[in-house]
């Protein structure tokens, strides 16, 4: 008797625990947002809201790069500054139009992302170092490109940064896009199925004949990518060019956006959902601090205890 | 100071133009002269300087700055090395040692941080290598460990930019302070000045915000979107340089506020932000002027040649509001 | 010695032990026999404290004591040395460290002394007939020799209890026939022996005692002789003796319909340095050819080559006419070449993806259109091979990385075979799976072979290799040594041909 | 080959393994060697051509400014590379470093002890918070030390009321000599580093703790079932890299006499770059100390060369090192894939 109930409470704690793991990032947002509520005065209003949603937008595209990029058991550190090469691109090509700048914009991303890809796949580079050559190499391109912050006039790149369709910033509609359209490969293509396959065990996916090296390639060129267009778009809502500070600690913060939202770092897995909820989580988080206009030690510190909580929550049990 | 903005190139390249001026520095002013200091003569054109920066040139303030100095060298023909510290303290000082090594007869050195300059100091000063130090102070004896410091006092700074502040605002109201980077001798100075200016002259002001910026461009805008949305009724915004109080008036434009609305004061003098008083979103900059190559060389030709030079040259800093920003808008840098 | 009665073990949805009772008495092999997914390893890993047991459930004696092990070092510390299911060894290390660790002899100041220590690494290799350079790092060995390395560390120290987790897997009869020495040795000095093993000759031969489980649960306990093979083999199936036909023996029925057709595989002159020296072999269509050899003669190696996955100096691989490109697996699989590799955990499966993402993998690209995945069709297709082979998991959905062994093996089978090739390499394909499931995989073999495929087989399975192939290329050094073809494929002719066959020296 | 000295149990049981004592061909040795010692190479290289370039390069006074300012990373890239070879890695380096700095000159007002123990104290525990994290509550080591990097820099900020206060080191005092001093006409610092260099090496091939540090990185699994202390081996790596960073820090107090609360940013990365050039696997299982230190020197060579060269503009600075630390990983990984695959 003491024993069957022993047995349904310890089943109920382990369903408690899953559900904890798997969306704990959530319930994160949730208490998150109820403190505000209670707490922050102005919160409850549209324009918070979009506040807060352009604000995290850039930060969630490249997110979204780097989950898949995490997937694969790997990591992209130079999505910074990707980011700042971006901004650098569309400065020097507006000239001829916003559409042509956001292009070889892009373009740069994909190639510095195609030649991390070829570092880690051809060479057998690992991936942090590669990426890591490229973050300290690429910052300084972008500032041989374009050596200090230029004021972008162009009305376009200006419309983009601040306009909307039906009160949703096109930031937030691209973000949004983007994160769809990520979720879908990941979970719908074979692709996605074959980033996931070798994330988990490399040798396994190379003698199932899955074609490896190309993943990788793709997976690092739309990590560039993706990390271009939140560069294009950050540039957009600042309206300046600013290669020297765009992206600083992006790759942490795209790093820890993706493993707060319970993707681990030893790949085979990627949630996109719970990625987007980091990225929110970790938002939110900083805008609290700010609103209530705590001093930055408390800020560094609450961030490191949210994390560690985060990751903890989600975190894969021991076998025991 | 730090990390500032312009979207057209210096027009004031070097020597030319706005060059950086002594002020103040009368007969109270402590001096110092080679024999005190220990260490030969020397011919000033003959000698190698050696001009160590601290961040990249990629910000107006340290490109007008570098452009200045080498500039002078070049049109006194003077042989300059120079090394740039990245932003990082420790590069800095292995770059000031490596210029020592590579025979730097004297240094000019722009300093990241104040402190922490010891071994440099040691070395330099076993070789007898005068030293002077540009925009910022490195703490040490004057005369001793280094010769004089050029450069405008940032508590100072502080001080007037909390003058502007209380005329615009009319000495009532809510304000907002944008920080520098944390642990920076600019923050804290700039910090000091103008609260202590605040609280003295105008009560009726209270500073109910403090956050950083980080000396940049996104995060002022950022930090100030925040703002505006906790505190709708903000009145003033006091920026510790230009750049953080041009994100703040990206983010008060994207508020749907007009300008004037909320008033906003900056330091450095950068081009954009003159441009903004013009547009009126600005109501005061208080200039820091990166200019120091005229002065730095004449300090050390003088120096060289036995005569006396002050120890601290406080540069006197312009100050641009509506009444000059149209007509002065070229002097920006 | 160590006994533990109504022991449980839950993982989340599977309940691996069930109140088990099983009982290690000193001086007695006592065999742990069951079908794949039985328990085995489990119980083996809640003995040996790897995993603990359900709580409130059961108890553990050791040496007349309660005992509970946290970790695996305690257990050691208590004497009881294990070499667990799949070599667990450390590859970057060397082997003398791997046989050393934890354990390394110390000289001055504490410090590990290496001369010492690679001296008796060294002499406890030769003693099992192993002979290797103790300070190369352990990957460079194949599997067997690291199997031995494994033991080697197991009955080096003094232990009370050993446990050994199918040891014999990967080993040659002669290996095989070392470690019988070793454990009848273990048993004169007292010490209690823990067998797991799916080859029942091997338990008649060495072990004193059996127990049986079956789903989790221990049915049946006592001593091996007198008990009757069929009986045996009926408690682990849990069917009636009379339902289970002479199992055991293998399930070939020998001589295929081998057409004279052109060799849907032919491999010429493969050379790799350090594995193969200018290897050739033909397999016709409906021909099932074996490859024969010691370890490390370059079976693994043959196989990988052929299948692109191990870079080749020089050498030519024609499937069915049009020749491959070597080293590249994917052209491999495209010209219809499948290889089922050696070490399934490392190389095989991909543990955290579910048991039909691990089907559906190779052949995905045919599975999708215009890059989507088409998950009916997947579905379709992993029910089918999960009935056709029987797999045995908790759903389509449950992660391959929680099977047990065997069941791993079959998942990986039904991957290859949902690519229709044209040429199935098997490396050791019924390497630790139970009776039923081995009889399953050969009766599959023989109907693939029978549908036209060709088939390489590589087992060290003696009596697999000779019943299973029609032909049988032998190996030694890298290098072909004899082919046996018709009335010469006999256990006989194969052992004479490994042993006097001249060592160096191209075929 | 060795067969006729060898006693033969079985007289068959000479399989391939007999093939595998023979001894490595010289072309292969050589390309392990070079795969090892790649860094050493390159280093070797890069000062000759440094020396023959540049004329003020092999001078007493450079060699010794390039000693001294390698001395605090090559400490940090110390604990980095036993945390590596786990298979882990550590993020909050360099904010430790920096927190090193600004306690210890806090506490040297209290004297040499406190000014050396306060910084180890504190830092030590935040690498057994890491360690315990990472060992116990299985977290990955990327997130664990990064969360680390930011709070130990909050705890900086709080300490040094928001990073306004520097505390200064009196320079009388024994623990300003300990970076200020000189033994034999080199820095006190650089022996310090050399000494716990040695020691370092000592433990790593030569203890028991040595080897379990190669084992978890090599399987952890494993190296559970071979029943090694995973878990404390692991907490023991983080204290000791999050010890290595706070002495560093410390040292560099004592040699700036200040607590610079600026310092540190991007050493995590510089000294995971140090530890990687010279030689250790990032997948751990594999490396050498010696290699993290010539590592160390490589980067502080090629900073001192751009610095020679002089005229290089601060982009293209970034530029060029991040080409050269591509050119040294793809140069390694190549040799290292070579000689892998025998
Ligand atoms: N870590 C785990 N998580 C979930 N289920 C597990 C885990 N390990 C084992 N199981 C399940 O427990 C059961 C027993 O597995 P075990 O490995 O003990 O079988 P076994 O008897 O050793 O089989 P084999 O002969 O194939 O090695 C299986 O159904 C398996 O799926
Ligand atoms: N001549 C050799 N020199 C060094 N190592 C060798 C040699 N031949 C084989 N090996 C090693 O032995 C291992 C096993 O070789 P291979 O897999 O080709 O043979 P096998 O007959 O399948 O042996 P096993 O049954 O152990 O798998 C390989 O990893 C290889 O590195
Ligand atoms: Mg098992
Ligand atoms: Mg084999």
């Amino acid at each position: 008797m003491t024993q069957l109930t022993l047995g349904r409470v310890t089943a109920d704690r382990d369903r408690l625990r899953r559900l904890l793991q798997d969306y704990g990032v959530y319930l994160g947002v949730a208490v998150l947002l109820l403190v505000n509520v209670a707490f922050t005065p102005h919160f409850l209003s549209a324009e918070n809201f979009r506040t807060q949603a352009v604000q995290v937008a850039p930060v969630l595209i490249v997110a979204l790069g780097m989950a898949l990029a995490i997937g694969t058991e790997g990591v992209d550190l130079s999505v910074g500054s990707v980011m700042a090469l971006a901004t650098s691109l569309v400065s020097l090509y507006l000239g001829y139009g916003p559409w042509i700048a956001l292009l070889v914009a892009v373009a740069g991303g994909l190639v510095v992302g195609l030649a991390n890809g070829s570092l880690i796949a051809f060479v057998g580079v690992q991936p942090i170092v590669a990426t890591l050559a490229l973050m300290v190499a690429g910052r300084g391109l972008a500032l041989v490109l374009l050596p200090q912050l230029k004021q972008v006039h162009d009305p376009g790149m200006a419309a983009l940064g601040s306009g909307a369709v039906l009160g949703v910033p096109y930031l937030v509609l691209i973000a949004a896009g983007l994160a769809l359209l990520t979720a879908f490969v990941v979970r719908r293509t074979t692709f996605g199925r074959q980033l996931l396959a070798l994330g988990d065990s490399r040798p396994a996916a190379r003698l199932a004949g899955l074609p490896v090296r190309r993943v990788l390639i793709l997976v690092y060129a739309a990590s560039g990518a993706f990390a271009a267009v939140a560069g294009v778009l950050a540039t957009a809502r600042l309206t300046a060019s600013d290669p020297t500070s765009l992206g600083t600690l992006m790759e942490l913060s795209a790093i820890t956006a993706v493993v707060v939202g319970g993707t681990p770092l030893s790949g085979g897995r990627v949630r996109i959902g719970g990625t987007v909820a980091g990225a929110v989580l970790i938002q939110l988080l900083t805008a609290t601090l700010i609103k209530h206009d705590l001093p930055p030690s408390w800020t560094q510190i609450a961030q490191a205890v949210v994390i560690v909580l985060a990751v903890y929550a989600a975190r894969e049990r021991g076998k025991r | 100071e730090d990390d500032a903005a312009a979207d057209k190139k210096p027009a004031a390249q070097g020597g030319s133009g706005g060059a950086a001026a002594a002020s103040g520095t009368g007969a109270g002013g402590r001096t110092c002269t080679l024999d005190a200091f220990g260490g030969k003569k020397l011919d000033l054109k003959n000698a190698t300087v050696g001009f160590s920066q601290s961040e990249k040139e990629a910000n107006p303030f340290r490109i007008a700055e570098t452009a200045s100095l080498k500039a002078e060298a070049e049109k006194r023909g003077i042989k300059l090395l120079t090394a740039n510290g990245q932003s990082q303290f420790s590069k800095q000082i292995s770059d000031v040692q490596d210029l020592i090594a590579k025979g730097a007869d004297l240094l000019v050195i722009a300093p990241l941080n104040s402190d922490g300059w010891q071994p440099v100091l040691s070395s330099a000063r076993a070789r007898h290598i005068p030293i002077v130090t540009v925009d910022r102070k490195i703490n040490g004896t004057a005369c001793k460990d280094y010769v004089s410091f050029i450069g405008s006092d940032f508590v100072e700074q502080g001080r007037r930019a909390a003058d502007r502040m209380i005329e615009a605002t009319g000495g009532k109201g809510e304000l907002a302070i944008l920080l520098g980077a944390a642990g920076n001798n600019v923050t804290t100075e700039r910090t000091k000045g103008f609260e202590q200016r605040i609280e003295e002259k105008a009560p009726g002001l209270k500073v109910v915000f403090q956050q950083t910026g980080e000396f940049s461009r996104e995060k002022g805008q950022s930090v100030t979107e925040q703002l505006i949305q906790s505190k709708p009724g903000i009145d003033g915004i006091y920026a510790e340089n230009d750049e953080m109080g041009l994100g703040a008036v990206n983010a008060l434009k994207g508020a749907g506020k007009q300008p004037g609305d909320v008033k906003i004061v900056t330091v450095d003098g950068t081009r954009s932000a003159v441009q903004g008083i013009v547009d009126g979103w600005i109501d005061g900059v208080i200039e820091s002027n990166p200019r120091f190559g005229p002065l730095a060389f004449q300090t050390l030709d003088a120096f060289t040649k036995g005569q006396k030079v002050p120890q601290d040259i406080v540069i006197k800093d312009s100050a641009y509001t509506k009444d000059n920003a149209k007509a002065d808008l070229a002097k920006a840098y | 010695m160590l006994s533990v009665t109504g022991i449980s073990k839950t993982f989340p949805g599977v309940r691996a032990l069930d109140g088990v009772d099983f009982t290690a008495r000193a001086g007695e092999v006592h065999a742990l026999i069951g079908e794949n997914g039985a328990g085995k390893s489990t119980l083996i890993k809640v003995l040996t404290g790897v995993y603990r047991p359900d709580p409130g459930e059961g108890t553990m004696t050791y040496d007349g004591a309660e005992a509970a092990f946290a970790t695996p070092l305690e257990a050691q510390h208590a004497g009881i040395s294990t070499i667990y299911q799949e070599v667990n060894l450390v590859p970057l290390m060397s082997v003398a460290r791997n046989l050393f660790l934890g354990r390394e002899p110390r000289g001055r100041l504490g410090l590990i002394d290496f001369r010492r220590m690679h001296r008796a690494a060294d002499e406890a290799l030769r003693e099992l007939g192993v002979r290797v350079d103790v300070r190369r790092p352990l990957r460079e060995l194949g599997v067997g020799a690291q199997q031995m390395v494994a033991l080697a560390r197991a009955v080096s120290v003094d232990a009370r209890v050993v446990i050994m987790d199918e040891p014999t897997s990967s080993l040659e009869p002669r290996e095989v026939r070392t470690l019988f020495g070793v454990i009848r040795m273990l048993r004169e000095r007292g010490i209690a022996v823990v067998y797991v093993s799916h080859r029942l000759e091997e338990l008649y031969e060495i072990c004193d005692a059996v127990t049986v489980l079956r789903d989790g649960r221990a049915v049946h306990t006592g001593p091996m002789a007198g008990l009757d093979r069929l009986r045996l083999v009926s408690l682990m199936l849990g069917r009636e003796a009379g339902e289970v036909r002479e199992e055991g023996r293998t399930e070939f029925t020998g001589g295929h319909q081998v057409t004279d057709a052109e060799p849907v595989l032919s491999a010429r002159k493969l050379t790799a340095r350090h594995h193969l020296r200018e290897v050739g072999l033909d397999v016709r269509p409906g021909e099932v050819v074996g490859l024969g050899g010691l370890l490390g003669s370059g079976r693994s190696g043959t196989a990988k080559a052929i299948a692109g996955a191990l870079p080749l100096d020089s050498g030519t691989v024609v499937v069915a006419g049009a020749p491959v490109r070597t080293g590249s697996t994917p052209a491999a699989i495209r010209a219809g070449i499948s290889l089922l590799p050696e070490d399934r955990k490392a190389e095989g499966i991909v543990p955290g993806l579910s048991v039909r993402e691990n089907i559906a993998l190779a052949a995905l690209p045919r599975l999708s259109r215009f890059g989507l995945v088409d998950e009916a069709r997947i579905d379709r297709i992993v029910d089918t091979f999960i009935q056709r082979l029987r797999i045995k998991a908790a759903g389509p959905h449950q992660k391959v990385g929680e099977l047990s062994g065997g069941n791993q093996q079959k998942v990986l089978l039904a991957r290859w075979l949902a690519m229709h090739p044209k040429v199935l390499l098997l490396d050791e394909p019924t390497r630790g799976i139970d009776v039923g499931a081995k009889a399953e995989v050969q009766r599959l073999i023989d109907e693939l072979a029978a549908d036209g495929l060709g088939v390489l087989l590589i087992s060290s399975d003696m009596e697999e290799l000779i019943e299973g192939a029609d032909r049988i290329v032998v190996l030694k050094d890298g290098a072909v040594v004899e082919e046996l073809t018709g009335e010469a494929v006999t256990a006989d002719r194969l052992m004479r041909a490994i042993a006097t066959a001249p060592v160096g020296g191209p075929a | 080959m060795t067969t006729a000295d060898v006693r033969d149990p079985a007289p068959q049981a000479v399989g391939a393994e007999e093939a595998a004592v023979d001894a490595p061909r010289p072309a292969e040795r050589l390309s392990a060697l070079a795969q090892q010692h790649g860094a050493l190479v390159t280093l070797v290289l890069a000062v000759l051509a440094a020396a023959l370039t540049f004329e003020p390069f092999l001078t007493a006074d450079n060699l010794q400014n390039m000693a001294l300012s390698s001395a605090f990373l090559a400490v940090v890239a110390l604990g980095m590379t036993f945390v590596i070879v786990t298979g882990g890695i550590d993020l909050s380096v360099g904010s430790l470093f920096a927190l090193g700095g600004v306690l210890a000159a806090w506490g040297s007002q209290y004297g040499t002890a406190v000014a050396l123990l306060l910084p180890l104290a504190v830092c030590g525990l935040i690498g057994v918070l890491n360690g315990v994290l990472i060992a116990r509550s299985r977290l990955a080591p990327f997130i664990v030390t990064l969360a680390a990097m930011l709070g130990a820099r909050g705890l900086l900020l709080a300490v040094t009321d928001e990073g306004s206060q520097t505390y200064l080191v009196d320079k009388s005092t024994f623990f300003a000599a300990l970076g200020q001093g000189r033994l034999l006409g080199v820095g006190v610092p650089v022996w310090i580093a050399l000494v716990l260099f040695a020691a370092g090496a000592l433990v790593l091939r030569r203890t028991r703790f040595g080897q379990y540090v190669y084992a978890v990185g090599g399987n952890e699994d494993a190296a559970a079932l071979m029943g090694a202390p995973v878990a404390r081996t692991k907490i023991t790596v983080y204290t000791l890299s999050g010890l290595c960073a706070g002495l560093a820090g410390a040292l560099n107090a004592a040699w700036l006499v200040s607590g610079v609360t600026i310092l540190g940013s991007g050493m995590e990365l510089e000294a995971i770059s140090a530890v990687v050039i010279g030689g250790t696997l990032l997948t751990g299982g594999s490396g050498f100390l010696s290699g993290s230190l010539v590592g160390v020197l490589l980067l502080k060579v090629i900073q001192n060369v751009i610095n020679q060269i002089g005229s290089l503009d601060s982009a293209y600075q970034q530029v060029v090192s991040g080409a050269f630390l591509a050119v040294v990983v793809i140069a390694q990984t190549w040799l290292g894939r070579r000689g892998r695959r025998t």
